[in-house]
């Protein structure tokens, strides 16, 4: 494997890895901290996640054509646009279904997600009527193309980066809002105590309706930089539904540190071994070890030990 | 069972138990004795560990060091279900019945036999299985309701069936968690009745926050305050002690 | 809205719009039968087709809804136009075609199931349909158990020849070979690095690649991949890619793997003016998704492009988007499946009778002058003849031909020493 | 006196009518292409039989059945394969004698694994067993370590994408995406016929009531009753001394026995198999069926399934758009406003009545009625 590389040649493969694993790792990040906050603090399943990551995307697409075709001169900077509204969008459609849906089956985690199974089979079949069954490309501006060169023989994608920088601020961001803020401290009230919580004066119904809608907005601003690396069509979101709850599961579903210790495992995992073997052979094996593992340890990486 | 049984020393013996909780010590090294028919209360604050201690006995809790020996077995090591079956009841605070099960399968349910899973599959009613379902109900007031589901059941009747239920298994050691909480006081002195009968030729270990009730039933109490033993003795002796009165009695 | 419910085709003016246009080729072609006296039902359909004086019933199978309705939507408005062309210009042995459509459901049992019903309850004469091999496998027996006829619009792995189907696509050393031969000769192509979607057109179409390279061509495979269905991180084996630098790159990734894989090779820096690919996989329809910025100047092979400069084809091109709209596009399976009601037709008028076993007989020899590809002529094997091109993906989206075949290619989808 | 028959009324009119509908009205009504159709649908009527086994009485929700579905299928299929495979009609192939897609992937002797599929009775056997053991193995692994609910859920929905990889990227050994089609004869009878299809469909019909019988059969021991009791009071069971997760993985394994057989049906009654029954979307559907009909209700299972079945064929023929619509908006109104499913509108709509309604008539004629309903064993309270 090894004897036709050269010295040099290896390092830059592993630093290239090293760096590819990490761009799957920002992905995953981003999946899931959207469905951290909704699946582990509110205990929701939700298998919806992966159209609201494509509502997300579809705005993202809208807004492109919208710049191409009105405001071409600033088109270099519609993706930031872009992001707000893919954000926007997501979380007013999760607040939607919070409202209508999920409110109704707090006590029935099981039921949650046969719920939002069938509401991700009626936005898929609303994606195809809306914007038709073929995939759509989004035309990125000039700037996030192509690659730095760092040596001879080591280059690194620019929207890679900007994935990697995109997802550290969102992860900032959502920490802070989650453990500093005052509606953190709310959200975390109402999870370990709905009543008690009610009762010290926490409108709890609202709280939920904005974690839901956070949650959600999260995966819209997700599924806004995937257009970047991967494809948008209807059904596009359901194949991201599996991977993003085994990240969330594996790394202990109350917590948000788990959740990306998780995802670094996970990605590192991953692209290591689709260097040595085929695709299909490393996501197997990737799987499996994750299974075999929570089934050890089924409450994940990083949970805490409590009394129950 | 236990008639001709070789008696010994002490039932259950509990010895440097310490359980902790990401660095919380909720029982910490804690050690008390229960003889043969022994009536033992456990007493204490909110948060002195009462319920935690049940758990560790009955296999709920892993203990962190420490050993309970029951009849000289050591329990620490058992699964929930073998420590059932070495003769240790368990009934929860807040009364664990089978709704959607009528009184008779709820008892029948804890009848002590056929408790694996082709052992249930091959499960006869039979007319013994029938006779101890009807006694046991007698003796929890729910003779009457036999046929009835167990959602209506009043949280009182709740209470009694889930002793009946334990009684059926006819353990050696039964453990009761408040099991007089939220009863009206008809209700109370029913249950106290109930107690008085079912403690015959077996030990006890009830926790419990009623001092009227617990007067009237301990023969041994024991405080605990934050998982460690504050004072141990007869309802008089612990009643006394300023330790506990400083902490639990005097507010 | 979704494409298959605009109706344009309702609105009298549009209709005889295309009457006239799509009369042209043909009246060339069949002067006679189209208004002759339609003969006899009874004479030409004897096994109790859904064949009436006015009126003869086909099907069209294809999956609207779930992950194939992406790639099949061409396909349906491909044969949907062919068929209103044929009906404008009198139709099939004097008789309107009227089409059932199933939907397949990218479910192959609902294929199997849908082509039952399709032929057990509906008796239709002819089904238009099925596109990923599984959908064929999965509807094969019923065709021939029932004896039904199949016209297959897609390039496909080969290995497989019947009765009840004709295969207007290419099987695989037709569009293979000569795509290989041409890049080994211009391109200096010695080594290659094979990439695929983890399935069995792929990694049969590798399996004859990677002989013909090694054995005819004498070259050497760089490496091999495959990835699963939807997979959409490539930067490992972009990586690989890099290292080993391969004259060129062969892909054959399917689907909306192909819109990641793309994109992330640009955004690795392999600029695909420099770095050859040959992909057997990308046509127009595809590019749609991928975006022209992130392929223009990868190659593909295939045997039809939406920019062949024939009259056939100008008039093609302009009648689907009358019908379909301007901002559609043409890729090589959308072609292959407007042949089918065509390839139908004549045969039908050939044999002079719609029973299926002597359409399955009159097959071979049939030629099509006007196919938008050129000319297509069915093999006594059931597959076409056809040519194969190679063209350039251009910023716009489209290809740029660059080469094709001098002469037809025959089909041979049990290739001796590919095997 | 509660239990002491084999069916209560409401159980006898469910099992009276279903026998009559799968085995005199659908045959005498339906065409052979229509029946075929209903023969599909029943062998989704099995898993749902399982998941009521294990979902409903359990408590466990298993994203996974496809994966039993689909193994008890393959097991039907590699017989069938190798029997179809003959080196008479395998001539044209490099190597005669294996199954086409194995020579296509230059395969050039039969696998070990797939030696025993010589064999009508080991195949039997495996279909029997091999999806029991693996339901085991991950049932032990699980419940021992008391993983249950959602997590559950979650790592059987990944155990079913790991299937599906590993089944399309070895299409040497199982065909791959294309899965094993052309499937022809059974020792020598061939199952394509319009009557081949008519005697399966009676086959299977007498298979599912079978299951249906021994589901009811296990629902009444002890067992049912602790199956039961652990979904209400997992810990009161485990501290009347019995080993709950024992009892989960019986109702795991049963649940996935039970999928399997369905599946082995299916190949029969389809004629192939392949991995689009072991993915995820298969899994979540039949669990979906399950719910339709009533999670609690042995024959609400079967009685969903026909019916969410028959909606889909009917909406996909006439309105494909619509279908997906409908069938999302069917889970979305099961869970809100039909928990109990279909099973739970019988019991409080259409039930009550008949109770009424005997009430009602036997109060008039008390005397001639007596006898009878006192038989009928009116509601138990």
């Amino acid at each position: 494997m090894f004897g036709d590389y050269s010295i040099g040649d290896l390092g830059a493969i592993f630093a290239m890895q090293g760096f590819a694993g990490l761009i799957l790792f920002s992905v995953y990040v981003l999946m899931a901290l959207g469905l951290a906050i909704i699946f582990g603090q509110m205990g929701v399943i939700n298998m919806a996640h992966g159209e609201f990551m494509i509502l997300g995307a579809y705005v993202t697409w809208m807004t492109s054509s919208f710049f191409q075709s009105h405001l071409p001169s600033l088109f270099s900077g519609y993706f930031f646009v872009a992001m707000i509204l893919a954000f926007i969008a997501s979380g007013a459609l999760g607040m939607l279904v919070e409202w209508a849906l999920i409110r109704h089956l707090y006590k029935r985690p099981l039921d949650t997600l046969l719920a939002t199974w069938g509401l991700s089979l009626i936005l898929q079949q609303a994606y195809r009527s809306v914007f038709g069954a073929r995939e759509v490309g989004v035309e990125l501006p000039q700037w996030m193309m192509g690659s730095k060169q760092v040596t001879d023989t080591i280059e690194v994608p620019i929207n890679g980066i900007f994935v990697m920088c995109l997802t550290l601020a969102i992860t900032v961001v959502v920490a802070w809002i989650m453990y500093k803020s005052r509606w953190g401290k709310q959200v975390r009230a109402v999870v370990q105590n709905r009543v008690m919580a009610g009762a010290v004066g926490i409108n709890t119904e609202k709280v939920d309706r904005y974690t839901f809608g956070l949650g959600c907005g999260i995966a819209g601003i997700a599924g806004s930089a995937f257009t970047m690396i991967g494809s948008t069509g209807p059904t596009s979101g359901q194949l991201y539904i599996v991977d993003t709850f085994l990240v969330v599961v594996f790394g202990g579903a109350a917590s948000l540190f788990g959740t990306i210790a998780s995802a670094f495992t996970i990605s590192q995992a991953q692209s290591t071994m689709e260097f040595f073997m085929s695709g299909s052979m490393a996501k197997v094996l990737t799987l499996l070890t994750i299974v075999a593992i929570l089934m050890i340890r089924p409450q994940g990486l990083f949970a805490l030990k409590v009394r129950k | 069972m236990l008639v001709g049984h070789q008696p010994k020393e002490f039932l259950l013996a509990v010895e440097g138990l310490t359980v902790s909780f990401d660095g919380f010590k909720a029982v910490n090294d804690l050690s008390f004795y229960v003889e043969e028919n022994e009536i033992r209360v456990i007493i204490g604050p909110n948060g002195a560990g009462k319920t935690t201690v049940l758990d560790l006995i009955c296999g709920k809790t892993k203990a962190t060091s420490g050993s309970v020996q029951f009849r000289g077995k050591e329990l620490t090591k058992l699964k929930e279900n073998q420590i059932v079956q070495a003769g240790v009841g368990r009934k929860f605070q807040t009364p664990s019945v089978y709704d959607d099960l009528t009184v008779f399968e709820n008892l029948e349910i804890s009848y002590p036999r056929g408790r694996s899973v082709f052992g249930s599959l091959m499960f006869k009613r039979d007319a013994a299985v029938r006779e101890r379902v009807e006694e046991v109900a007698e003796m929890i007031f729910l003779k009457d309701r036999l046929n009835m589901y167990a959602d209506v059941l009043s949280h009182g009747q709740k209470q009694w069936l889930e002793i009946g239920m334990l009684l059926i298994q006819d353990p050696d050691l039964l453990m009761l968690d408040e099991p007089v909480a939220g009863m009206s006081v008809s209700e109370r002195g029913k249950t106290a009745e109930l107690l008085n009968t079912i403690i015959k030729n077996r030990s006890v270990l009830v926790i419990e926050h009623d001092m009227k009730f617990v007067e009237d039933i301990a023969h041994k109490v024991t405080v605990l305050h934050q998982g460690q033993i504050l004072s141990e003795g007869t309802m008089e002796k612990v009643q006394n002690d300023p330790k506990v009165i400083e902490v639990y009695l005097g507010h | 809205m979704s494409d298959e419910k605009k109706p344009g085709l309702h609105s009298p003016l549009r209709r005889k719009l295309l009457m006239g246009m799509a009369a042209l080729p043909a009246m060339s072609l069949l002067p006679r039968t189209s208004f002759a006296q339609a003969p006899a039902t009874s004479a030409i359909n004897t096994t109790g087709l859904a064949v009436t004086d006015t009126e003869v019933t086909v099907g069209i199978l294809h999956s609207v809804t779930g992950t194939m309705a992406i790639s099949e939507t061409g396909s349906v408005q491909a044969e949907k136009l062919a068929i209103d062309q044929i009906n404008a210009m009198g139709g099939v042995l004097g008789r309107k075609i009227k089409f059932i459509q199933e939907d397949g459901a990218s479910d192959w049992p609902t294929f199997a199931e849908k082509a039952k019903k399709l032929l057990v309850n509906d008796k239709v004469a002819a089904i238009m349909g099925c596109w990923t091999s599984a959908s064929r496998k999965a509807v094969l027996p019923v065709m021939e158990q029932y004896n039904g006829m199949l016209y297959y619009p897609t390039f496909y792995e080969g290995l497989e020849q019947s009765k009840n189907v004709i295969y207007t696509g290419q099987e695989a050393t037709q569009q293979i070979l000569a795509g290989l031969d041409w890049v080994s000769k211009t391109k200096n192509g010695k080594s290659y690095y094979l990439i695929g979607s983890d399935y069995i057109w792929p990694r049969t179409s590798m399996k004859i690649a990677r002989k013909h390279i090694e054995g005819k061509l004498g070259g050497k495979v760089a490496g091999e991949e495959y990835f699963p269905l939807g997979h959409t991180q490539f930067n490992s084996v972009i990586n690989k890619i890099k290292l080993t630098k391969p004259d060129v790159i062969y892909a054959a990734v399917v689907g909306g793997s192909n819109v990641a894989f793309y994109k992330q090779l640009k955004a690795a820096g392999i600029d695909l003016s420099k770095q050859t690919m040959l992909t057997i996989s990308v046509t127009e329809d595809e590019i749609d998704g991928i975006g022209g910025e992130n392929i223009a100047g990868a190659y593909a092979c295939m045997k039809y492009f939406q920019s062949l400069d024939n009259p056939n084809n100008k008039e093609f091109v302009a009648a689907f988007k009358k019908m379909w709209g301007e901002k559609t596009v043409i890729g090589d399976v959308t072609q292959a499946a407007y042949l089918g009601p065509w390839l139908w037709k004549m045969t039908v008028e050939k044999a002079g009778s719609f029973d299926i076993d002597k359409i399955a007989a009159a097959s071979a020899g049939i030629e099509f002058t006007k196919a938008p590809e050129g000319y297509v002529k069915i093999h006594p094997n059931h597959h076409l003849w056809s040519k194969a091109r190679v063209g350039q993906a251009q910023l716009d989206g489209q290809f740029k031909v660059v080469y094709e075949t001098p002469e037809l290619i025959e089909p041979d989808p049990f290739p001796k020493g590919y095997q | 006196m509660i239990n002491s028959r084999f069916f209560n009324r409401s159980e006898l009119i469910g099992f009276l009518s279903l026998l009559l509908l799968l085995a005199v009205i659908l045959p005498f009504f339906l065409d052979t292409f229509r029946l075929n159709l209903v023969a599909k649908y029943l062998t989704y009527a099995f898993v749902a039989l399982g998941l009521v086994m294990c979902w409903g009485y359990g408590g466990i929700l298993s994203l996974g059945q496809g994966v039993f579905f689909g193994l008890g299928g393959y097991c039907m299929a590699m017989f069938l394969k190798l029997e179809a495979s003959s080196v008479a009609n395998t001539k044209i192939q490099s190597t005669p004698g294996i199954p086409d897609f194995m020579d296509w992937n230059q395969i050039t002797a039969l696998p070990m694994f797939w030696k025993p599929f010589h064999s009508l009775p080991l195949t039997i056997i495996a279909i029997l067993l091999v999806p029991t053991l693996l339901a085991f193995i991950i049932g032990a692994a699980m419940f021992k370590r008391r993983v249950g609910g959602v997590y559950f859920a979650i790592i059987t929905q990944a155990i079913a994408a790991i299937a599906t990889i590993l089944i399309i990227g070895q299409q040497g050994y199982t065909g791959g995406i294309n899965g094993m089609t052309d499937l022809r004869t059974l020792n020598g009878w061939d199952i394509r016929t319009d009557h081949a299809k008519v005697i399966l469909y009676f086959f299977e019909v007498f298979v599912l009531f079978a299951c249906i019988i021994t589901a009811q059969f296990i629902r009444l021991t002890k067992l049912g009753r602790i199956l039961v009791a652990m979904r209400e009071q997992e810990d009161r069971v485990r501290f009347s001394g019995y080993s709950v997760a024992n009892f989960k993985i019986f109702a795991f394994c049963a649940a996935a026995m039970f999928a399997s057989i369905g599946g082995a049906m299916f190949t029969l009654q389809i004629g192939f198999m392949s991995p689009s029954f072991v993915g995820i979307v298969p899994s979540i559907e039949m669990v979906i069926y399950t719910a339709v009909g009533g999670r609690m209700s042995i024959f609400g299972a079967v009685y969903g399934t026909l019916l969410v079945n028959y909606a889909k064929t009917m909406l996909s023929e006439s309105f494909p758009e619509l279908w997906l619509f409908g069938l999302g908006g069917l889970f979305i109104a099961v869970v809100l406003f039909f928990p109990s499913g279909l099973s739970g509108i019988w019991r409080d709509h259409v039930a009550r009545h008949i109770d009424r309604l005997i009430a009602m008539r036997s109060e008039k004629s008390k005397r001639a009625w007596a006898i009878k309903s006192a038989a009928d064993g009116a509601p138990a309270e």
